[in-house]
């Protein structure tokens, strides 16, 4: 068994995405991105932003302020999941079948189909990593993974982080690095979409010493400002 | 002039069929006044969240009070998804419009400026602008080539929130949760619950001044302590996750929900 | 990261030719910071006025600093029109869009949603459209023949304005005045002088988070006390209003101005 | 010698304009109606907003929120002057001659162009009452009285109050009253633009008492938050 939880695999991997960025937003619902976020703040010059938060959130105009901060340029990161993630990277958050009667409803698209396009680094995740999560096409675009030549697009997916691997997104995915304990044959079998393989496929540095130590310190405390139960859970 | 009244007639002040506003679960939502209204058993409305749902909306709608629903995505927080919500959808009992936050702001704030549409950045490629025949996709008419979408305004019919305090003038303290204040400028009216009134006029100083909404956009007034619960206020008190928890578990059958409304509605 | 500052470093941030967004006379104008501008013979400004102007920009174009100014109005309040600008435009030394009040207001609206241009009701039928060749008219896509003006976003390069407090992470208390929020969301870079820096986080409470723009949008803030004057700022101190009658007389003529400038510049 | 200035008359006239209303607001650089606004709120159940003041201001979003309160119906009456006003309620507030290079430039448009529209009742106000400020045309349209069909358009202007006389507007200038001490020749001979006579042209009715008595008391003291040396000068 190894030294830490799958929650802070995913904790101290999605840091390491935005490690050395400026200002990093985690939004609601999302409390595995807030985790990161708070740990990438203790550990560098980043400025964390977490939604829902009173501590953690510079905002004074409102819901809105989040968007409008996006669109003029000043947050660096931000990340997102999907109850499908498809190999073009399209995001599906909001339901599987008719929308108006469906078979599956997830919470909603909330600003997923704004934010994937006006953030540079948009950090992909869901630490189910299965061909039900991770699919050959999303039955609903939430919101696409990439646009036409001319329309106006300043960011998008950069990077995708399960419980099994990581992959860097360029077009299509590329899978970087398998978490220790997991191999390449598990990674095949539970990925839905068709991926790249990097020339070395690396095993995926486990969380640090230091990592370990700040999200079970500070970084779990300062959750449960918004995600109590989640933090009790860790 | 502000009304100041019961809570019960400040339900009676949403009509069926009403659009109504709502802000998000960390923003003061107006449970109490919620209550009032599935006792009222108002019918028909269109629910508008800003931009997204929870508690509240489950509620309506299991309660059968909703017709529609605007929302960027529902759930209860930290107790999973909204169980009525989702049961009324899988039913074909809800409307849905379907939408991204920032278009819900923007909107809005398209009706406070009185104009009638407003574009917005991005979205253009998510399957959610084939859902919106109310939206339009355009050339930039400055720039050759830029599709840009363009959102209508929205006001609504009624805002409907709750604040930590108002004066006797009508003068709410919001603080930085001034998506209130955007709703209540968007909207015809604005119904609000409070925890408290104060003798003191709030625009009196202008440390107090600077989180203030003033009366001259809060059509009535209700007191109602502990008006959000079981959601929670801001500074005041924190959401009663053993409650939430108890309401996901009771709300998963439809007859678990009218128990739970037996005991809780009456609040 | 928010920089801190001397004075004169601050001004030493706005180049030659820089678009510089200001606020209106009762709203912080940074007048010290805009006396180390003249004595460093900064040139060729864009003037945008967040919606008029006053001794600020009156100074600055009598010293030849500004190149064009856009403004939906400039006077010296009570003491008068504003002479040096009045001269300059006469004399052909100055470019002037004309604008109104709201179209500042919402273009740089337009700027903090990122968005490239915002309608805006009423203004067609006013002389001030065919002077804005930057302007359009268009017919609304939402309803057949209703004609609307949408105006570009404006993103000024430079916000440059006066608080009264700042904290040391750099967040500021600017109250009500909400212009100053909106100038800054809009700008690249806002530069910004305060009465005092305190060592209490603004943020750190709600009753002052709701009057504070956080650090996120400030570049540098210098400290500059009484840095308004002869400005008043808000409840701190008032207009000196001897000071501007007698700017008012002496700018009456350009000599009149020269000694004015040789006198109070140095302050 | 009347028992009053003429800057008392205006601001009684003024306030009897709007008397009754809801929200009255007086704009920049504008005393008169700054005192007619306080005046109709010292006298019933308006509500007067002044720009500048601290103590008369509901807003609390920064300058934009006056524009903005006008467009959601929320504002009943404002207050314009011009430079030059002319027979079809046109109004300069920017210049004379080429406005790049006037011969005469006037403090500025300011929100004319919007409020003009968007306000249902703009009463006109213009204490000099000259061949030069009441004019056949202006030199320039800073706001324009009339609108044709197809353009939104909410308000506009009914009245005009000058030194002289008070004018109903409707498409065209009425005169309805003349003050105490001027006569139809006098108002003939100052006014630039052709206007229609009311049936019965009134003697327009003084201050009363009570209107004088608030003018001198709380309303000129209030007007001197924002207008010191005018209140000084009452």
């Amino acid at each position: 068994m190894p030294g830490y939880s799958g929650t802070e695999l995913m904790i101290a991997l999605l840091a390491r995405e935005v490690a050395g960025l400026g200002h990093v937003v985690a939004g609601a619902l999302s409390p595995l991105p807030a985790g990161a976020a708070l740990l990438a703040q203790a550990m560098g010059p980043t400025r964390a932003t977490i939604l829902g938060s009173r501590r953690f959130n510079p905002f004074g105009e409102g819901g809105r302020e989040l968007f409008d901060c996006a669109a003029e340029g000043r947050i660096d990161a931000f990340f997102l999941s999907g109850g499908q993630i498809d190999g073009e990277a399209n995001i599906n958050l909001l339901a599987i079948g008719d929308p108006n009667r469906p078979t599956v409803r997830f919470p909603g698209s909330f600003g997923s189909a704004y934010l994937y396009f006006l953030v540079p680094k948009i950090v992909l995740f869901r630490e189910e990593h299965s061909r039900r999560s991770l699919v050959q096409r999303v039955d609903f675009i939430s919101a696409p993974g990439g646009s036409s030549g001319n329309l106006m697009r300043r960011g998008g997916p950069k990077a995708l982080v399960t419980g099994l691997a990581r992959f860097a997104f360029e077009g299509r995915f590329r899978l970087d690095s398998i978490h220790p304990g997991h191999s390449l044959a598990d990674v095949e079998a539970a990925t839905g979409f068709e991926f790249d393989r990097a020339a070395t496929i690396a095993v995926t540095a486990p969380p640090t010493e230091a990592e370990l130590r700040l999200i079970r310190g500070p970084v779990r405390t300062d959750l449960a400002e918004v995600y109590p139960r989640f933090a009790a859970g860790m | 002039m502000t009304d100041f009244l019961s809570l019960e007639a400040l339900a009676a002040g949403i009509p069926d069929g009403a659009h109504v506003a709502i802000p998000p679960d960390y923003s003061g939502v107006a449970m109490a006044a919620t209550r009032a209204l599935i006792r009222r058993g108002v019918r028909g409305l269109k629910l508008l969240s800003v931009p997204t749902a929870g508690l509240q909306a489950d509620l309506l709608i299991g309660a059968g009070c909703v017709a529609e629903i605007e929302t960027a995505g529902i759930a209860l927080g930290e107790a999973g998804s909204a169980p009525r919500f989702i049961a009324a959808l899988k039913a074909g009992a809800l409307a849905i419009k379907d939408t991204t936050c920032p278009a819900i702001h923007a909107a809005l704030q398209a009706a406070e400026k009185g104009i009638p549409f407003i574009p917005l950045r991005g979205i253009i490629g998510s399957d959610l602008v084939g859902r919106r025949p109310d939206w339009r996709v355009v050339d930039n008419p400055f720039v050759e080539g830029d599709p840009i979408l363009l959102l209508p305004a929205i006001a609504p019919d009624v805002a409907l929130f709750h604040a930590s305090l108002a004066d006797r003038k009508g003068n709410l303290w919001i603080g930085r949760r001034r998506e209130l204040a955007t709703m209540a400028h968007a909207a015809r009216r604005t119904l609000v619950t409070v925890e408290r009134i104060q003798d003191e006029d709030l625009l009196a100083d202008e440390a107090s001044a600077a989180g203030t909404l003033s009366s001259l956009y809060i059509t009535a007034i209700a007191e109602a302590p502990q008006g959000v619960w079981p959601l929670g206020l801001a500074e005041l008190y924190a959401t009663d996750d053993a409650h939430m928890a108890l309401y996901a578990a009771a709300a998963r059958t439809e007859e678990g929900f009218r128990n739970y409304l037996g005991e809780y509605a009456r609040l």
